[in-house]
């Protein structure tokens, strides 16, 4: 009963992680979305799972909550943001993509190596996946600092929080509702404002290369 | 006198009659002359580590003669496989280099080489039995400047003198590391008995000083990097059956030293010690063949896969040295046997490669690959012997470098029982790295062999080739036959390797015992693996496929035409893919690795940019790494030497005085001193 | 996803073959035993002697789902040294005389030439031209004409399926 | 006695099944575009034919060239007998564990390669070249995701890990299993020249990787290097099935488990078809120098395969 859970727990937030490595791999930045959306999939997911197991239900209502949120919603918005700016394309990122793969892989190593004493310390049955949750939000990280275009970086830090999430529910089994619930605001909100810039970076250089913004210097 | 006091003498005795008939006799007999007392001394020191394997008997004399003293001599377990491949390639390389250094007469002195090539292998024959700190350290000089006579053979070429110049420089920090390790080893008395110095333990600190500068001195020697660069300079310009001595049995010393120091003398260490070695292993494995691709000098391609087999020999070693820190002695032990096996294997298809390499030198005068081409139909024999070695270097079974690396691999699977998880997460990392290494000798040997052998010939040298002389395709058999009759007795050369590394009194081996059973079963019981059951089957299968072709009746006529080029008119060698070619697509995939220099200009006609008259592309490799680390180094030196010029005067009467002045000073510190 | 509902309500579209006009000219009679080897596998090298593309576009329908010629198990290779069949268009111009020889010569034995379109029987509009040598069965033995200009792609299919003698029935 | 015959047997079983299954790809694929297609036994009948038809050798090609089939095919049939495709444990475990099959695999490779190069023609010097890398590249992905393997059955031995997945048949969805399995088949995709590394029915010289070293080679030659390639893919097919799957192998040689065991391997491999053909259709080759990118991504997975088993174990 609590093997499958584990196995569940960490099969998903292998998932997620897949999801985030498929940033670095694909070049277009509907494929990014559709990563994205995908990755909330499987988080509400485990949520889910979390929930059923711990028979909590307010879970379950975060679970929907992050189902339409990120996993309709926001998706939804980034492809109408693409609509204005064209078909955006990853090309040359700052990192190529083999050398990108293997830092994050890397990375998720260097995951598993800090987490060791936190997994040790724990005796939750989804402690497995705290490594692998850690690995995505480094790998996020990576993402926002080796890609150029702001609207990858902007599903970069989608992601990111992701991996937050991902974490809070797997080492403490989700914080309280309400907390949820702001953060989920902030999150709204703060995707509201990096709209905002992205529409004036393109709006100012006509691309949506961040490189672009060393220009604001002069 | 001892089977093996005999066998000892006679060694020295054989090779210093082959030196004393090199230098004394004529062009031709001396030639003959010498290469029989290398090749019959060599001989010696082949049956000389068989017996010290077979019997586990200890060979140890002190020579007390007032010229030699504090000289030690003794024959252990560790000092038989060395004794082993130093008669196997020796052997091999003086027959062929009966016929080889034919080339030389009238051009270079063929009695220094014939007399040098005789001291190289003594020096080697006694490194190996050294039981002292002087003894080693001693020989070890010796050897280093014989060998550095021997690359200087031809010595008009400007190139020889740089790459001789760069291996006595790098060959000497080494020297001082070893110096000042074996001044803190044995407290400043050289002479003192290595069996003393194993009783003594010394301080932790000064274990771990004593280990990297053994580290540093060794590896200078091995060819590991960062301390590689003189061996792919040097190894080409040698002449052919002296390369195949440097790369087989020269570099190899460093592998013995390490293991007498660390293994021997100090009993291993801390896990860093054998993490430090993995390390440099996996990045020497991977840079060597990395570069090895690039290169197109057939020779050169060799020398940088010398540093690639050095790196595998080191992960085994290291790996070795981690399990034993960590107590897990039979993964430990297969570890050091895996490294010795591959350190066999590798003098022999190195020794075999480079031998085949310098026949096709002798045969087309150049060691481009890019005018090469269509040798095979030339010079089969030469090719058959290049392909068996080019197919155990890239450890394809049932070939010995596969039983080898099979071993390592196996070695480091069982990095999995370390109980530290971040070191045991660097297992997999260098499994991985190593796996690459050998993916990558094998495209570079499909590189090296089909340019060279295959297809038509390039230039006219090449299509002018002949067969090498007998007595050099007898040097190459030797090393072709020990090629597969090592890979195929793996179950019989692995117990008697952990035999060899049982006779070190003071490591506690759990498990020396290697089953003799047929199939190899590795003590972790990791995997199984049977290579003469591999090579039988591989051999049945061979000749039951024309069998079943026959059985169907399938059509057996064949018409000879030409090769499909779309219908062109003729095919010309300047259609074929080149080395350059060959290796493009992973120059291409490695760009941020090789950072390699791009160089193109475009000659536009005056009227107008549309008419191009001519593009020139240049685009060159230079090992970076090599460029941060020697750059400084060479910097300083310059430095340092300018400051220091206003010493020299050129006046006799100045250096004399600085003579009196060290010589007051040095009687006035022994004075002080009590 | 959007691709698979696609492929599941297209269905298949191939056409049967039925034994269509008088457009395949047998040109001499292929030997039973080739014709029983090659019977249902047969790979056909394509070589363009110098026609004006028009054939080729027909050809290159033959791939189509419409055609399908593998369903006759026939397939198009890359290397003459494949091949069995090679199917030649166009008049033979004197380029292409040394390269359609040396694709002959590279087939391996036993093989079979479709020639097709009017030009590569009687040159059609090049006849006579300084460019061209002639018609492809001057140049190799051609076993099956195939007429039109360009001929349809089930001409050709019939043609290809004439000299292997599996022309469907009347 | 009768386990001797059974090795025999499955030996026989792989040869004679591997050109159907690649039939079988071509069949589903045709479907897929809406075509009859040919039948799935096409490719028997084209080997018949490349077994009765002549064959030209380049006049600059050497014994390399003519002795490559039949390494080629002697090295990939080597392989057919140490894989487990109907039976554990087998007797022939001792012979080799999973880094032999690696290695003959880049045997097959060597031979290969070389012949395209011996000929002398462009084409093939590039396939040689091509295919080397690639092979060079799945490297470590292959000796890591066996790595991983190892870990859970204790052994790299093919018949101690499909007896080790039997045992515990949960472990098949433990994210290590499920990670290695997919690093192994994008390599299996690599190393046998499937979509989206190489398209298996390219005429296109100047993308060809496998198909441009055999280029010069026709008749007897081409149908064993046809037919080695075959049962390379079913080799490679029924290694994944059996190593991540191996639910219906049989453990005792009674006909009821053998048969069931032949039953369920046809299903397997049959949905392994699917999912090849579905995929081929579905994605275009990659251009040459996103292979290695796809080979980090299937690295990237083995070494992610690894942690976890670790952490799990």
């Amino acid at each position: 009963m609590s093997s499958l859970f584990s196995q569940l727990a960490v099969l998903g937030s292998s998932l997620t992680l897949i999801f985030a490595l498929m940033l670095l791999w694909h070049r277009s930045v509907d494929a990014y979305t559709t990563a994205f959306a995908w990755q909330s999939v499987v988080l509400a997911g485990i949520v889910a799972v979390v929930a059923y197991f711990e028979r909590d239900p307010e879970l379950y209502f975060v679970a929907a909550m992050l189902l339409l949120l990120k996993g309709w919603l926001i998706p939804r918005l980034l492809r109408r943001m693409e609509g204005p700016f064209g078909a955006e394309q990853e090309l040359q990122p700052y990192v190529n993509t083999a050398t990108s793969l293997l830092i994050s892989g890397l990375l998720v190593l260097f995951a598993y190596a800090v987490c060791r004493p936190l997994v040790a310390l724990s005796h939750l049955p989804t402690r497995a996946g705290m490594p692998l949750a850690l690995g995505l939000i480094f790998v996020s990280l990576f993402v926002i600092a080796s890609r150029k275009k702001a609207l990858t970086q902007v599903i970069g830090f989608l992601m990111l929080e992701n991996g937050i999430a991902l974490l809070a529910v797997l080492g403490t089994y989700g914080i309280p509702l309400v907390v949820e619930i702001g953060v989920f605001l902030d999150l709204l909100l703060g995707f509201m404002v990096m709209q905002l810039f992205v529409y004036r970076i393109h709006e100012t250089f006509e691309s949506l290369d961040v490189e672009q913004l060393g220009r604001l210097k002069h | 006198m001892t089977l093996m006091g005999t066998l000892v003498t006679g060694a020295i005795v054989c090779y210093l009659a082959g030196a004393l008939a090199a230098l004394l006799g004529n062009d031709r007999w001396g030639r003959i002359l010498g290469a029989w007392g290398a090749a019959s001394g060599a001989a010696i020191s082949l049956s000389l580590g068989m017996v010290a394997l077979a019997s586990g008997s200890v060979f140890s004399a002190v020579f007390d003669f007032p010229s030699l003293t504090g000289f030690a001599l003794r024959i252990d377990g560790l000092s038989a496989p060395f004794l082993i491949l130093t008669g196997l390639v020796g052997a091999a390389s003086s027959v062929y280099g009966a016929g080889y250094s034919a080339a030389y007469t009238g051009v270079y002195s063929l009695r220094k080489l014939g007399a040098l090539f005789n001291l190289l292998l003594l020096t080697l024959t006694l490194q190996v039995m050294a039981d002292n700190a002087l003894t080693f350290l001693l020989l070890w000089e010796a050897m280093s400047l014989v060998a550095y006579l021997l690359v200087l053979t031809e010595h008009r070429e400007p190139a020889t003198v740089r790459a001789a110049n760069w291996y006595l420089a790098i060959t000497h920090v080494g020297f001082a590391a070893l110096l000042a390790m074996f001044f803190l080893l044995s407290a400043g008395d050289l002479s003192t008995a290595f069996d003393t110095l194993r009783a003594n333990a010394p301080v932790p600190t000064q274990r771990n000083a004593i280990f990297i500068l053994a580290l540093l001195g060794f590896s200078a020697k091995a060819g590991l990097i960062p301390l590689h660069v003189w061996l792919p300079m040097a190894h080409p310009v040698a002449p052919s059956h002296v390369s195949a001595l440097l790369s087989g049995v020269v570099i190899k010393m460093g592998v013995y030293g390490f293991c007498r120091i660390v293994l021997d003398l100090m009993s291993g260490g801390p896990a860093w010690w054998g993490g430090l070695a993995l390390a440099l292993g996996v990045a020497s494995a991977l840079f060597g063949v990395l570069y090895a691709l690039m290169e197109h000098d057939l020779k050169r391609l060799l020398a940088y896969h010398s540093v690639e087999n050095i790196g595998i020999i080191f992960i085994g070693i290291g790996a070795g040295l981690m399990f034993q820190s960590y107590g897990l002695m039979s993964l430990a032990a297969l570890g050091f046997v895996a490294a010795l096996y591959h350190t066999i294997n590798h003098a022999c298809f190195k020794g075999l490669l480079f031998l085949g390499a310098g026949s096709v030198l002798h045969a087309t005068h150049t060691r481009n690959m890019e005018e090469m081409g269509g040798l095979i139909k030339k010079m089969p024999r030469t090719a058959l012997m290049f392909l068996i070695g080019a197919a155990s270097i890239s450890a394809l079974p049932p070939l010995n470098g596969f039983a080898s690396e099979w071993l390592i691999f196996q070695t480091l699977l069982g990095g999995s029982h370390i109980p530290e998880p971040a070191v045991a997460l660097m297992i997999p990392i260098a499994v991985a790295l190593l796996a690459l290494s050998g993916g990558l000798a094998m495209a570079c040997f499909v590189k090296a062999f089909g340019i060279t052998f295959l297809a038509i010939a390039r230039s006219p040298a090449a299509e002018k080739a002949h067969e090498a002389p007998l007595s050099m395709q007898a040097g190459m058999g030797i090393l072709g036959l020990a090629c597969i009759g090592l890979g195929l007795t793996p179950f019989f050369v692995v117990p008697v390797l952990g035999r060899a590394l049982a006779g070190l009194d003071r490591l506690a081996w759990e498990t020396t015992v290697f089953s003799l059973t047929l199939p190899l079963n590795t003590p972790a019981t990791f995997g199984s693996m049977s290579s003469p059951l591999l090579a039988a089957g591989l051999l049945i299968l061979l000749g039951l496929i024309p069998l079943a072709l026959w059985v169907i009746g399938a059509n057996r006529r064949t018409r000879v035409g030409d090769t499909w080029g779309c219908g062109r008119i003729a095919q010309t060698p300047r259609m074929q893919y080149t080395a350059t070619a060959f290796a493009e697509p992973l120059r291409r995939v490695f760009a941020e690795l090789y950072r390699p220099t791009k160089d193109l200009s475009i000659d536009f006609h005056p009227e107008s940019k549309y008419f191009v008259q001519s593009i020139e592309y240049q685009s060159e490799i230079h090992p970076w790494f090599e460029k941060l680390l020697y750059q400084p180094l060479i910097g300083i030196f310059h430095r340092i030497a300018d400051r220091v010029r206003w010493i020299q005067a050129g006046w006799l009467g100045l250096y004399l005085t600085y003579m009196l002045v060290g010589l007051i000073a040095l009687l006035v510190l022994a004075w002080w001193t009590p | 996803m959007r691709l698979f509902s696609k492929i599941l309500s297209v269905g298949i579209v191939t056409e049967p073959l039925d034994n269509g006009g008088e457009e395949v000219e047998l040109a001499r009679q292929v030997a039973a035993k080739t014709q029983k080897l090659l019977g249902r596998a047969v790979g056909i090298r394509e070589v363009d002697a110098g026609s004006c593309n028009g054939c080729e576009i027909e050809i290159t329908g033959l791939t189509s789902p419409i055609y399908d010629l593998e369903r006759f198990g026939l397939c198009f290779v890359a290397s003459p040294r494949h091949a069995d069949m090679l199917l030649v268009t166009g008049p033979v111009t004197r380029n292409m005389e040394v390269p359609l020889r040396k694709t002959y010569e590279a087939t391996p034995d036993p093989k079979l030439v479709v020639a097709v379109g009017d030009c590569a029987k009687t040159c059609g509009v090049f006849q006579g031209s300084y460019a061209v040598v002639g018609s492809v069965d001057a140049v190799i033995p051609v076993d099956v004409f195939v007429h039109g200009c360009p001929p349809e792609p089930s001409d050709i299919l019939r043609g290809i399926l004439a000299a292997l003698d599996r022309l469907p029935p009347k | 006695m009768s386990a001797w015959f059974v090795e025999i047997f499955q030996v026989v079983f792989v040869v004679a099944l591997a050109p159907g299954l690649v039939g079988l790809i071509r069949w589903i694929k045709a479907r897929l575009q809406s075509r009859l297609g040919a039948p799935p036994g096409q490719p028997y009948r084209e080997l018949g034919k490349l077994f009765h038809k002549e064959a030209v050798v380049s006049k600059n090609a050497s014994w390399i060239f003519r002795f490559a089939p039949y390494a080629v095919s002697a090295s990939t049939l080597a392989i057919a007998f140490l894989v487990p495709v109907l039976v554990v444990p087998r007797r022939l475990d001792m012979v080799g564990d999973l880094f032999v099959v690696v290695y003959l695999l880049l045997l097959g490779t060597f031979w290969l390669a070389l012949a395209g190069l011996d000929p002398g023609s462009a084409f093939g010097g590039m396939g040689s070249s091509r295919e080397v890398t690639v092979a060079a590249l799945a490297e470590p992905t292959t000796a890591t995701a066996i790595f991983s393997l190892a870990l859970g059955a204790g052994s790299t031995n093919l018949g101690a890990i499909v007896a080790a997945a039997l045992n515990d048949p949960w472990t098949v969805l433990t994210p290590g299993h499920l990670l290695a399995f997919a690093a192994l088949f994008i390599v299996a995709i690599a190393e046998t020249g499937r979509l989206p590394v190489d398209n298996p029915s390219t005429h296109l010289e100047l993308t060809m990787i496998h198909e441009a070293m055999i280029l010069e080679y026709s008749g007897r030659y081409l149908a064993l290097l046809e037919w080695a390639a075959w049962l390379k893919l079913f080799v490679f097919l029924s290694l994944l099935a059996n190593l991540f799957f191996p639910w219906g192998i049989a453990t005792t040689l009674t006909p009821g488990a053998l048969s069931w065991a032949i039953v369920t391997l046809l299903v397997k491999l049959a949905l392994l078809a699917v999912v090849i053909a579905v995929m081929e259709t579905r994605v275009a080759k990659l251009r040459l120098f996103r292979v290695p990118e796809l080979l980090t991504a299937s690295f990237v997975l083995a070494l992610l395969a690894i942690t976890s088993s670790f952490l799990l174990r």
